[in-house]
């Protein structure tokens, strides 16, 4: 394992105060607590607070500011946080008009986010909770947990902060995470594992030619591995999966993000938006916009994934308001 | 042979497992398990080691519960952090404690991993060790053993369980978005749950 | 190789035409030429130019837009454009207030450059030049070709960007420039090497516990190899080197970037900045701006630079000034 | 014997050894010279390849500076694209070269890559392959030798210079950067030269 860090127990907590030093005009450390606050927050507004397992920097605390989250709660390296952790940053950023918590849907960050929950409502705090699910590659059967939240994550930061930011009630911004959620599906590859700093070593190997196909976010395996082929190729494999899901049709707007997991050079990740692009238009889509970059990362894994949401009026508004964040600033 | 010493032997048990579990993670999940049960076991253990040498067995259950939930995290730590805290129901006001209480504890806890995990046996969990071991546990009764034949009969169904879990798909936590893929691999928590487990019956033993 | 690409000959064209389709509100390909131009360009200002080899995604096409770059040229990977790519994107965002062509320092940028200047003033147009220079891992000795141009050319095309969106005219847009070369340094270090998608292997390669410090952007060697150590260690290593530069007093006001070289997870970046802050804050520095991330990479390569730029009351302005281009967006 | 096909011979030689030039870029550089050349050279003949095959050579060169300095780049582009358009002076107007004009052509170029680069003599770069060449030539000139005489101890003096890189620090191109680290490794551009000096020589031959 070779990393730029000092001792694998602290490197949370080494990130964190990294990030707040580095940004204090966007982030304070909420004193004593894994989490990062928003600075200048607004009063009267719905807070949104999401986190989950680190190692997915920027996500979650470069999203936290105005127009975006109000608070990230940030857990060990791909573990989600403890609920007295989350607790205490709904605590925080409450302020009086209720906590919207954006979870990614996997068991441990839904149910420690969920007790965080019971915990501030029992407190008397009105909080609320949307789980993300874009992942394709994972089946929404009923006899597994369901799709995997990944980068489409970001997109209901963004939106569902947005309509908080316009001083929404949390029931409305709410409903709006939840047409985000709707309306958005993602599908990912991995060229190269990575490695958890405490764990030591790769996740995963995988052979000279091999990549592999329906990657999540943490380094556990995806759906199957194959040979490397071209970037359109692979690329097209991964639209064809979103669009199977036959929410979008000929004449729709859409937005685009194409995420680098960690180790993928801008450069090939313009080469697959390129391809996403052409695709999409074949397809009769209208690309509102398209962002591309390391969003939702897995340390240093390479790879990407693609995520497609479908825009309505209400959602486009949403998506072009103004941000500005550590790692998203919007005019 | 105090309720303290206990939990001493069975954390101790599962920090020394830090890297068995967390490779097992790494093959069908996150590779986070032992990582993570090692973390909470050390918090828990500090917070143990200053309690008086005669707690009860009840509050002791419940300082591990409070303790795990607080600083496992992921998908263990509330279930794990609910069994404590649910086990200590039963042994409640009680010093010392037989196979029935004992069985009662045990099923509390699977319960409180159901209400959290909303998980059955057969998904290829930490419950595909614990209710084999509950069921076992039951016969010993039925059989008039002794708490401790009763423990060792656990043990034993718990570690085939982990055997089990390795001819089974997988369809609840991390390792179901693999299908077919986490056949042939066993489950960190049922593995965990049996290090627990066995490490309690060597202790008592 | 494993790359996510289609063919390594067509990888900086896909890369352009993935660029200009994702950001076809801030980007325009120049017909026919390798260069990116503004979508929406300020008439009467000066025009920024800038360019290399490909590989530094985002740079510098990612920095095109309002108070930035007014043109980006894109060579093969790692290959300065021809002069005849460079004087086209000259011509093609001359507003008749004249060009300012910001070059890292190569001989191969530096001459290919030059010629596009003698050929764009051959035909009337005022162009000037600045070229970066900012990394202290090369000596700037009267023997050598000086130091190099590396992450501080980020700051050069934000501040100058900020200046000639001002209206200010060329020669004052270049007097800026040049103040932000003069009182910036950088340093960086490698954990990994860079494949050349065309050369088809690594440009070098480390052991398992090896680093290169004083590495450049183009996997070139740097100046030499040690074992690898703690991330504060090689921090403080870095920075003592930029701060032996003995341009940085006690009281003054810095911008700081903690640039990653493509591969390092961001979570790494921040547990360097936390280091930075710190040994920044114990000589007296004030850091003013701090910024975190990948703006100036080196295709696949793990590691990271630092720069340090002593600010005065103007430079300090014109780099808080907003601007909005694909990879930087400030408020 | 053509201009143009003298051109073509040249031009691939330096294709061919694409990958061996590029190693020798990795090595101190940034691994493209190669690349950078064999792009140029593709570019070139394609240029050259629909010229007039009685096309005089003057014209011909001025193609090749023009057609590598647009599509080389780096820093071997305006070099060796400035060396052929001033190699195409001292040639102009002319139908046969002697060894006279062959040597003010290689010097003409030199003077070129000096004006661009200014590089000089023991600096670790191309000149040090070409500027023994020219003193070769100039002695062959001087003991009445004829042009492929004259060439032929020009490509050994070329060859020999390659030899010598190896021996001394970069002071210019990327190789400099690397300081002592430069001593061992032959410079990518010296070999080009040679290469493209050797390979006119046995066209001639
Ligand atoms: N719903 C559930 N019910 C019971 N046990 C579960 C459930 N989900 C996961 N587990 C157990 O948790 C273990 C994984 O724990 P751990 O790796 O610490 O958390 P995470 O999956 O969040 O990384 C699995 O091996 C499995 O035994
Ligand atoms: N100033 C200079 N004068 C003469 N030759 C030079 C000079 N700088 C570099 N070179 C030559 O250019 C070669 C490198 O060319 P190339 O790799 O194509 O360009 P780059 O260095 O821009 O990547 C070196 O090996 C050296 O021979
Ligand atoms: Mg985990
Ligand atoms: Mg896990
Ligand atoms: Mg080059
Ligand atoms: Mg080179």
């Amino acid at each position: 394992m070779k990393k730029i860090i000092n001792n694998p127990d602290n490197v949370v907590e080494e990130m964190l105060n990294g990030m707040t030093a580095s940004h204090p005009q966007y982030l304070t450390r909420l004193e004593g607590f894994d989490s990062v606050i928003r600075t200048n927050k607004k009063a009267d507004k719905v807070a949104l607070v999401s986190g989950g397992g680190s190692g997915h920097e920027p996500s979650h605390g470069g999203y936290v500011g105005r127009g975006m989250l109000d608070a990230a709660v940030a857990g060990p390296v791909f573990t989600s946080p403890t609920p007295d952790q989350v607790y205490e940053a709904i605590k925080a950023v409450d302020a009086g008009k209720g906590v919207l918590l954006v979870i990614k849907n996997y068991s441990g960050d839904v149910m420690n986010f969920e007790m965080a929950a019971e915990m501030a409502a029992a407190d008397g705090i009105d909080v609320e909770k949307v789980i993300t699910n874009d992942d394709v590659a994972v089946e929404n059967s009923t006899w597994t947990i369901g799709r995997r939240g990944i980068a489409g994550t970001i997109l209901v930061h963004k939106i569902a902060g947005a309509k908080a930011e316009s001083g929404a009630v949390l029931a409305d911004v709410k409903r709006i995470a939840e047409k985000v959620i709707a309306n958005e599906r993602s599908m990912g590859m991995a060229l190269s594992p990575c490695t958890v700093p405490a764990a030591g070593k790769p996740s995963f190997t995988l052979a000279e030619n091999e990549i592999e196909i329906g990657m999540g976010i943490h380094g556990e395996p995806g759906t199957h591995r194959e040979a490397i082929r071209t970037a359109d190729e692979i690329t097209q494999q991964l639209v064809d999966k979103i669009l199977a899901e036959k929410i979008y049709n000929s004449g729709d707007e859409v937005a685009v993000l194409i995420n680098g997991l960690g180790a993928t050079p801008l450069m090939e990740l313009y080469v697959v938006s390129n391809k996403v692009q052409a695709v999409l238009q074949e397809k009769g889509l209208h690309m509102v916009k398209t962002y591309v970059g390391n969003y939702m990362t897995s340390l240093e894994m390479a790879g990407y994934s693609v995520t497609l949401l479908k825009l309505d009026d209400e959602l486009k508004e949403l998506l072009l308001a103004p941000a500005d964040t550590p790692a998203f600033v919007q005019y | 042979m105090t309720g303290k010493d206990a939990v001493k032997i069975v954390g101790q048990a599962v920090i020394e497992k830090k890297m068995f579990l967390t490779d097992l993670d790494q093959a069908i999940g996150d590779g986070d398990h032992g990582i993570n049960m090692a973390r909470g076991f050390e918090s828990v253990l500090q917070k143990t080691e200053v309690l008086p040498d005669d707690t009860d067995i009840s509050s002791i259950l419940k300082t591990v519960g409070m303790g795990l939930i607080s600083s496992v995290g992921g998908a263990s730590g509330p279930l794990y952090g609910t069994a404590f805290l649910r086990a200590a129901g039963p042994c409640k006001d009680k010093t010392n404690i037989d196979a029935n209480t004992a069985k009662a504890m045990l099923d509390a806890a699977i319960k409180g991993i159901q209400d959290r995990g909303k998980a059955q046996k057969g998904e290829k969990t930490m419950l595909d060790a614990l209710i084999p071991a509950s069921e076992a546990f039951a016969e010993g009764i039925k059989a008039d053993k002794t708490l401790l034949e009763c423990l060792s009969s656990a043990v034993q169904a718990a570690q085939d369980g982990v055997e089990y879990t390795k001819t089974i798909i997988a369809t609840k936590g991390r390792a179901s978005y693999l299908a077919e893929r986490s056949i042939g691999h066993q489950d960190p928590g049922a593995t965990s749950a049996t290090i627990m487990l066995t490490a309690l019956y060597n202790y008592i033993k």
